[in-house]
């Protein structure tokens, strides 16, 4: 089979983008990737676009994407798993070439989510649970869910409110440094600890950001990509797995099963291993699930999440450095264009364009772990220089 | 200093309030009327599932059979909701928590006359129904 | 490359089923596939659910599905093409199986339109263009975009009111034989041209219906399918394109682009042409659908449409048998499902088990002609006894 | 006689109503203001669009001039839309046309002043700038 590799990056500013229609702010990263790929928009046979919608006013937007970017008669559908649903869009461009389909696909991950007022947003996101059992009585939002994660995790393992507060920092910390983060500030942690409780424990530092945004990637297959570019950023797997839609179905609130079992098919189709692994984008919807996550894809052990931070492991110079763009906590979380984002980052740090915020390379791997919903999904890609 | 960009708010409204299909699980509701709570057993396989579905999770089979779950819940984890959507910005903040019952089986539902500082993991607390004024049934955790 | 196939179908009633949550309702036809392909559920590893939701509560739509079905830990995710979500699922199926990523996958189409009122699933089709161009000022139906479509081909080629209905007759005969349609009663010319008018030359009888139902196919790789079944149905090919958003934006109002586009991809993969079909669906969400269909794919010439119908040459006997399910008109449409249904018939079409509506199967090759929208996308997807 | 099957129609109603950006294409809505009908020109290949779009569909450049596209109308295709959409239900019906312009570039708009048995495909239209009661811009084919 093919190897499949990234050969074009585009990221538009995350933010609030009132500045540009939907098809504008796909625009911007869609042209980024073009120019960055060295192609022309005609070579592209398939266009993905990620995104949940609900938030903005159009109802089929792939094609109102592709429209204004003048990508015409090509094989195009959008996708949605939530969260994940940028690095759904990107599974399913892979796919398309991997199958020897198609020569050079693009994943568009595109989110306008402020098209709407804050707590319309809210309800969005909370009505995406299993709404019968959980919205329709008791009105869940996306921060309840992780909070309920938080203090079971708080309970069994000792984590704290302070160790949430310290994953905010770091994010902002990089996020200072990526100058197209929604959030270009440091924060202190007695900033984070101080700011309104949204869904106990969990405060407004814990949450991510409502973001408006776009990313995208264009893939191509083995000859073609080592045309394109001598930095060719190979997929070397992608894993994928599911859980429950309601809450209270799942079998434990200290860790995220579909993102266990996801790592777990993406490090085994990689033949690699956690340690194996030189940077990571880890879903950090609320600080509690970055702290998950590092335990999930195995970069510690379950419950040493807090203790891996704290020792510095997932800084620059650390064991494994996490989320250098800023994560979703300070570069923003358009939802759909989240999974696209970290893809793009990843890239670039495997590229070793990633400036001040460059990680060493040492294997030339590194690693995308994107969840949709509370759980509902878990999407884990490894990258890699090599093939 | 920017301007703000300029918008257009749409002219047009979008109102989605939904029909949905209970008839398959009312057993469970109706028992709410009552103070019961039963779900759905297999008669294949024996599974229990919470929420009560007619099909089998674990065999497929359609056959299903009512049991009682029982009221005497775990409290395993919990959160008190203070940013509430646009459909709730009328309730009071509220304390919402998972339990699991005797049989396994695990229930989401609020907390009444508990603040958060009370709840505990780990404490006991007891299903209990309740009926809304307009008549609709629902189910909260109290203090065992 | 492994081959596809097409190994297990399963199909609910298509209809008003308020009788049925969505889970449920996806239930049916999972269950049905699963028993069809006689496999055990834990073996599928990938679910691609079809759906374009809006009108049910559910909006991470695929994961209540797989958590009622007991589908744990599969790959999964929506798509979403508009009224080709269901063909948009089969590909992204078909896709993991032909790149070796997976052994055996499902499509699941799904949709449940009435637990809205009719006008507010009205407003949610129109709200599918281009929104602030077509619908914010000037209100269009999903009616009056085909509308615009048969005016067009009534001026250039004479079609007339009654061909429309003539459409919509067929559809209806062959709807009294299907036990799964929404409508199994004959009408006549006479009924469907006096019935009310919904956008003008559309009237009720050339509309399908606003329709719940689901349908799922299960597909797996050459290998595990010749071991499952002794009438796998193959997936020779799938030619997608797209189009513009916008009806502004269209080259033609005769006809679709992306269908004439999608068709000549299918055909060239499969190394056919449309006069080695047996039979078809083609997608009749308006009568006028259907003729432009039956020129766009090349049964007959452009603007001969009509004349291909009142000969007979789409009914059984004649050249190309159409849509003898009853169509999108008479067995429902529920739009994310139709995809995933017409793939059903067509499968069981090949297979010999169409009972009184079979057609005479000669090449052993079947088509499916799924659009989306206005046209914006348009999926071809050639299926055939032979790998 | 089947009675109808039980269905919780959910307390919660769900209301969208979008900001959507204009700021790129505001021209073309101020255009409106003094009746002329504006759209972009691209500056490095020329491509006309309509709807307007600031970044060029056909080269990508996003350096774009606005151009006046006229407004003299070749009928292509309508029709009359008598079951309208929940927004639109105070509206009476309406006719709807798609028209050519002289450079190309095809509008859709609502008719006024013709009945639908007064449109025929070929007939010359015109676009006219309207403005309603609240103060938002439109735009409607008239006899030319
Ligand atoms: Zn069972
Ligand atoms: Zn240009």
């Amino acid at each position: 089979m093919t190897g499949v590799a990234i050969v074009g990056i585009g990221h538009s500013k995350f933010g609030r983008r009132n500045d540009v229609s939907i098809a504008e702010l796909a625009f911007e990263s869609i042209h980024g990737a073009v120019e960055d790929a060295g192609i022309d928009k005609k070579q592209i046979q398939n266009v993905t676009v990620g995104s949940v919608g609900g938030w903005y006013e159009e109802n089929v937007p792939a094609t109102v994407v592709n429209e204004y970017a003048g990508l015409e008669r090509v094989g195009s559908m959008r996708v949605e798993a939530a969260c994940a649903s940028g690095s759904a869009a990107v599974k399913n461009a892979y796919l398309s070439i991997a199958s020897g389909e198609a020569d050079i696909a693009m994943a568009v991950g595109l989110e306008k989510m402020t098209e709407v007022d804050t707590l319309t947003a809210v309800e969005l996101m909370g009505r995406g649970g299993s709404y019968l059992w959980e919205f329709e009585n008791f009105g869940m939002t996306f921060a309840s869910y992780y909070a309920m994660f938080a203090v079971a995790h708080m309970n069994r393992f000792g984590t704290t409110e302070e160790d949430l507060a310290r994953v905010a920092v770091k994010a902002h910390h990089y996020g200072s440094m990526n100058p197209l983060a929604q959030f270009q500030k440091e924060i202190t942690i007695e900033k984070a600890l101080s700011s309104q409780v949204v869904s106990w424990p969990l405060k407004l530092y814990d949450a991510s950001p409502i973001s408006d945004g776009s990313a995208a990637v264009i893939l191509a297959s083995e000859d073609t990509a080592r045309k394109l570019t001598d930095t060719p950023i190979w997929i070397r797997s992608i894993g994928a797995s599911s859980d429950s839609a309601d809450m209270s179905r799942r079998d434990s609130y200290v860790g995220l099963g579909a993102a266990v079992d996801a790592s777990r098919k993406a490090y085994s189709a990689a033949k690699i291993g956690p340690e194996m692994v030189d940077v990571a984008n880890v879903h950090d919807c609320f600080t509690i699930a970055e702290l998950m996550a590092y335990e999930d894809l195995g970069f510690c052990a379950k419950g040493e999440g807090a203790k891996l931070l704290r020792d510095g492991q997932t800084m620059i110079g650390g064991k494994i450095p996490v989320n250098l763009d800023g994560g979703l906590k300070a570069k923003g979380h358009p939802v759909g264009a989240s999974g696209v984002s970290m893809m793009v980052e990843i890239s670039k740090q495997l590229r070793g364009e990633a400036g001040k915020r460059q990680a060493p390379i040492k294997n030339g791997i590194g690693l995308v772990h994107n969840v949709g919903g509370t759980g509902h999904y878990c999407y884990v890609t490894v990258l890699s220089r090599k093939r | 200093m920017e301007s703000e960009p300029l918008t257009l708010h749409s002219r047009k409204s979008l109102n989605l309030r939904y029909n949905v299909p209970i008839s398959k699980t009312s057993r469970f509701w109706d028992g709410l009327k009552e103070g019961k709570f039963v779900t759905t057993k297999c008669k294949s396989c024996g599974e229990v599932s919470f929420p009560p579905q007619a099909d089998c999770p674990k065999c497929m089979s359609g056959e299903a059979e009512w049991v009682d779950m029982g009221t005497d819940g775990e409290l395993l984890t919990f959160t008190y909701v203070q940013v509430t959507p646009t459909s709730f910005v009328e309730s009071d903040p509220y304390t919402v928590a998972v339990c699991r019952l005797p049989g396994g089986q695990k229930v989401l539902a609020w907390t009444e006359g508990l603040t958060r500082e009370q709840l505990k993991v780990g404490m006991k607390l007891r299903l209990e129904a309740r009926t809304r004024s307009e008549g609709s049934p629902y189910y909260v955790f109290v203090l065992r």
